[in-house]
């Protein structure tokens, strides 16, 4: 490194950054083009958007696209149920519980997607006589598959900010433990718990293997059913949920940007005010 | 120390009639509450953090628990505020026994080492919170909690939120924010530590304005002696989770009873020296021994920088290390014949005369120091 | 809080966690007892452990696992290849960029597996045609699905350690760019590159989706496959992977356990030493 | 003062031969270069961190860079250690122009704010890193880490992890690590301000004890101003980029240039006051002023704490706000009956007259002070 950077130096710091973003970005972007590609296919090697088209007609691609939806939004209010006052507590009262929550919580990533529907199976028995076979029980299993994801966002958040201290300030002046939670602990993570939210929408959205296995015409099902019929419809809805779950992610990134304003430093003076 | 303090709430009356006419009756009612810990003992493991801590505070009295890191001074405010747990030992602010009482029902205000601030609520909102607790009235909070940041000195910043102040701003809206619920006790845990030494000066002299303003029992932890010496009316000096030494801050500087109290508190150089007879000779003065001293036979004896005059001379006995340029006074660091280094505070006047490498005699005045048998 | 906890209120703390943590435990271990459960169960309602002796003579399914382990091995290589360098460097040089680095390795986590699949089929052709048609090909989409793991543990590790102080430190006593990533970086960043590699390990051999859509004879595709015929074995065998996987979880958890011993504190000494 | 740095390097020679015999020819054979920073400029976006900073510091002298933080000192330091660009400027080492030679090869030994040591290696190694990547060989690069780690007091050390040594100890390896290279220029960027009060300012007359002995041309960034006198032979106080005022500590501290300079070294109040022909009167005495005051008119006078003189007199013109012991001096806060604020230095055997409260009379002495034309 020169103190003093020359335009050729310049030059070849960019290049490297930018081979290496470009062949990164390939890396990722090829498989998106080919579907994009793939999903246009006309007759004739010309080019047709009838896949596109037929999206928005098909009743049976429609309801699998609700029933997912619901899923993802009974999945997320779920695990947020589940994870944030626990998590909450685990943090304030017994830090020493946290490394077992983590554990714990991370276990579902090292299980295999047919492992859980192997074990699964017989509870899936109680649970259709119980709820009736509805796709939304699916939300027991979305949750626990999730857990991982939603346990790094909260743990985040939860480290991002002092909760310790601000929960005792709170305690100090008289707060209940409940109002800790609710009126500050909550409100200070609000970007974790939007960042938890999302991927666990990406992840309902994306699921494949469990609903298809456990046989719940979720979306991912469906579009693989129309696979077998049509394609090129296949591709283009899995194109089309793929752009959203990005876009998801782009609210992710941008709510975990909030807050960067800079404070002031404190005025230096020597003369007494 | 009693008299100075009635003195100063005394003045707070008068200073808070002429400030804010309408606040004072409120203000003048508020007045501290006497606060006894009494045996407190609180183990972590092998650790015992407090190991049978007992201190009075008068009522409106400004104590500072000063220590090093890991004493138990932090552990006994907690306690205090009830956000440690004891294992054993009993609470008292003025007759009511406060042991078993949930922190949020011990009526304490608390400021914390820094970051305490809800990040989602403006300065005011900041303030305010603790009195929406108690139901009071909105317009009734915000007339209070415009009023605190008044007091202290950042009405202007009410609509800011706590990114948006300095470290120093953030403590002052942290104290207004405890005080606004007119606590019985304030408990300071190193409010200061996270800030510029400028700063943690003015803001300093503005705690203890405020504290004398307001009459509040006030308990201040803190490991740096300057700030402890500087601010309170007693100070408390704990080490392994017991109290060391308790008194003004002028006796603990004066009259130290432990070599750790001596060392502790202010700069400290120790000299070996020959006791006998409640004197001790050092660098050739005889040094009256303070209480507490090992009266006969060697010596190490603790001797305040202040304490050591230095002179150029040829013929002395020993070198200038370093010199160092403080402003108002200056000092330099001198290594003896016998090897000991020696701190000397001199007058910048007499700096110049006093560069690195430097011949130079080293005496000591006769102040009462105290000494302790020598080590080696 | 009372300062003197009561016995009574030690009880109901207790009562609570404990409450919580078996509540958490049993949503996650019902599906393996339920394992455990079928894969010993025998003819007439009695325990067999045949299907767990059947595991070892099974060529096909030891076959499978060598693929699988295999996979492992060059997954994690090729991660660690790819993220280290190019990680270290955009957090030593561009930091800017570490925001774009992020986001395109969270992007394999919301594409579903079988959205990868469609997009990779063309690609897939390409490669068989290149490199043979193996099993092994399978590393270049596993890299992609690791990515957003192997990402998220080796920033935490960068992050744990002020590496651009150390860097320049290294840097201004006279050492090269390479000598930093390497005698500097890597052994500070032990810890996550074992996080990293554990992970990637895990998702490998938990793997079905991908590999079963290519036609590629994986661990899991076996088992499933094994299922068919005999499903006792399966469970056995998926039961079996499920512990090696917790194994190498306890591994990930000691490893960022490490390095905990307390600095000691300045003495505090008003003498002149 | 070139002739006090000649002086102590001189007694450094004498100093070298007493310590360790064999090690005493290299030592004095690596005198400090030169170092020369000729208009610095450099922007972030639209700040600008350096704008024309100009300096040269002597063979062998030790410099402090003090100023507020954002002033771009920091951004000085780093790129004479390579470690940021400029935008233009020249710097040279000894006769050798090093703007545009790399990080790696410009010998400057660096000590960062904290945690810069290898986590990985233990102290022995990490002072051996520079050698080893200089190709001396194992015993050789041994028996110097041992030297070093010794010349900081930390031979009994060597082989524990950083992880295993307190702060203190941690900065003064990495000393050691910086000095091992043997660099014409030691850099220090704020090295103390992760300390205690106390670990510091040992370590900071340390530091100087070390720079005096090995003769190395020393950079010291810092922002506390006590700091910077402390131990410097010449402070530069930079504000914006520019180097504001640069001379011995006792010059400016007595003769500040400029208000910035007045308030940003050592502490000062600001005192109405008129001007007329080079003397400003301030409360009833006359009080000479400085180069660059303003001569006439309505003016600020800068006074020091130590030149404000407090008496009990009930008809007196202020009131004491706060007391404050400080062991050997203490200060008071006096609210005149203006409305403004100062603060006076007085003995601790004064303060005992001074509690919160109490009517005095303040004036201050006829010590040369700053003044400029008065804002209100």
């Amino acid at each position: 490194m020169a103190a003093v950077t020359t335009p050729g130096e310049r030059r070849g710091h960019s290049l490297v950054r930018w081979t290496v973003l470009v062949a990164v970005g390939l890396y990722l972007l090829l498989p998106l083009l080919a579907m994009l590609e793939f999903s246009t296919r006309g007759p004739d090697s010309g080019r047709t958007l009838d896949a596109w088209k037929a999206m928005g007609t098909d009743s049976e691609l429609l309801g699998a696209i609700t029933v997912s939806l619901e899923l993802a939004l009974l999945s997320v209010a779920g695990v947020l149920v589940l994870l944030v006052p626990t998590m909450t507590w685990v943090h304030l009262r017994v830090p020493r519980l946290r490394r077992l929550i983590e554990a714990v919580c991370l276990l579902p990533l090292t299980i295999p997607a047919i492992v859980l529907v192997v074990g699964l199976a017989p509870i899936y028995a109680w649970i259709n006589y119980l709820f009736g076979n509805s796709a939304l029980t699916l939300t027991f299993v979305y949750i626990v598959l999730v857990l991982p994801y939603a346990h790094r966002a909260i743990d985040a958040g939860l480290a991002s900010v002092d909760i310790v201290t601000l929960a005792e300030a709170a305690r100090s002046l008289g707060s209940s433990w409940t109002r800790v939670l609710l009126r500050i602990v909550v409100p200070n993570i609000r970007g974790a718990i939007t960042s938890a939210s999302v991927i666990c929408v990406a992840l309902v959205l994306g699921e494949f293997t469990i609903s298809s296995l456990l046989n719940f015409d979720t979306l991912q099902v469906v579009i693989n059913l129309l696979g077998k019929r049509d394609a090129a419809v296949s591709v283009a809805v899995s194109f089309a949920a793929l752009v959203f779950a990005f876009v998801l992610l782009l609210v992710l990134a941008g709510a975990s940007r909030r807050h960067r304003e800079s404070a002031p430093q404190d005025a230096v003076k020597g003369s007494v005010p | 120390m009693t008299s100075q303090t009635s003195n100063a709430r005394k003045a707070d009356g008068r200073r808070a009639d002429e400030s804010s006419g309408e606040e004072s009756g409120e203000k003048s009612g508020r007045s501290g509450a006497q606060v006894r810990l009494v045996d407190l003992r609180r183990s972590y493991g092998p650790v015992r953090a407090l190991d049978g801590l007992s201190l009075d505070v008068g009522p409106g009295e400004f104590v500072a628990l000063l220590g090093p890191s890991g004493c138990g001074k932090t552990t006994a405010l907690r306690a205090l505020a009830g956000l440690d747990t004891l294992d054993s030992g009993q609470i008292l602010v003025g007759d009511r026994d406060i042991t078993h009482v949930g922190a949020n029902r011990r009526d304490m205000g608390m400021v914390f080492q820094a970051y305490s601030l809800f990040p989602n609520m403006t300065a005011r909102d900041n303030v305010a919170y603790g009195l929406q607790l108690r139901r009071v009235g909105s317009q009734e909070r915000r007339r209070r909690a415009g009023d605190l940041l008044d007091l202290v000195g950042l009405s202007s910043h009410a609509a800011h939120y706590p990114h948006q102040l300095s470290g120093g701003q953030q403590q002052r809206v942290a104290l207004a924010r405890a005080l606004a619920v007119e606590p019985q006790v304030l408990l300071l845990d190193e409010p200061l530590s996270a800030l510029d030494a400028k700063v943690r000066s003015q803001l300093r002299d503005e705690i203890r304005r405020i504290q004398i303003d307001v009459g509040t029992t006030t308990l201040f932890v803190t490991h740096d002696q300057q700030e402890a010496l500087g601010v309170a009316d007693r100070v408390g000096v704990i080490r392994s989770g017991r109290l060391e030494q308790v008194g003004p801050p002028a006796e603990l500087y004066d009259r130290p009873r432990t070599p750790f109290v001596a060392e502790f508190v202010g700069l400290t150089n120790r000299l070996h020296g020959t006791a006998q007879s409640g004197t001790a000779e050092v660098l050739g003065v005889g040094v009256p021994l303070l209480e507490g001293s090992t009266g006969s036979g060697a010596v190490t004896v603790f001797v305040r920088p202040e304490s050591v005059q230095v002179t150029p001379d040829g013929k002395g006995n020993g070198r200038v290390l370093t010199a160092s340029f403080l402003g108002s006074q200056s000092t330099v660091r001198v290594r003896l014949d016998d090897d000991t280094t020696v701190l000397a505070q001199v007058s910048s006047a007499e700096l110049a005369h006093l560069p690195p490498g430097t011949q130079v005699r080293v005496t000591v005045a006769a102040a009462p120091a105290l000494a302790t048998r020598a080590v080696r």
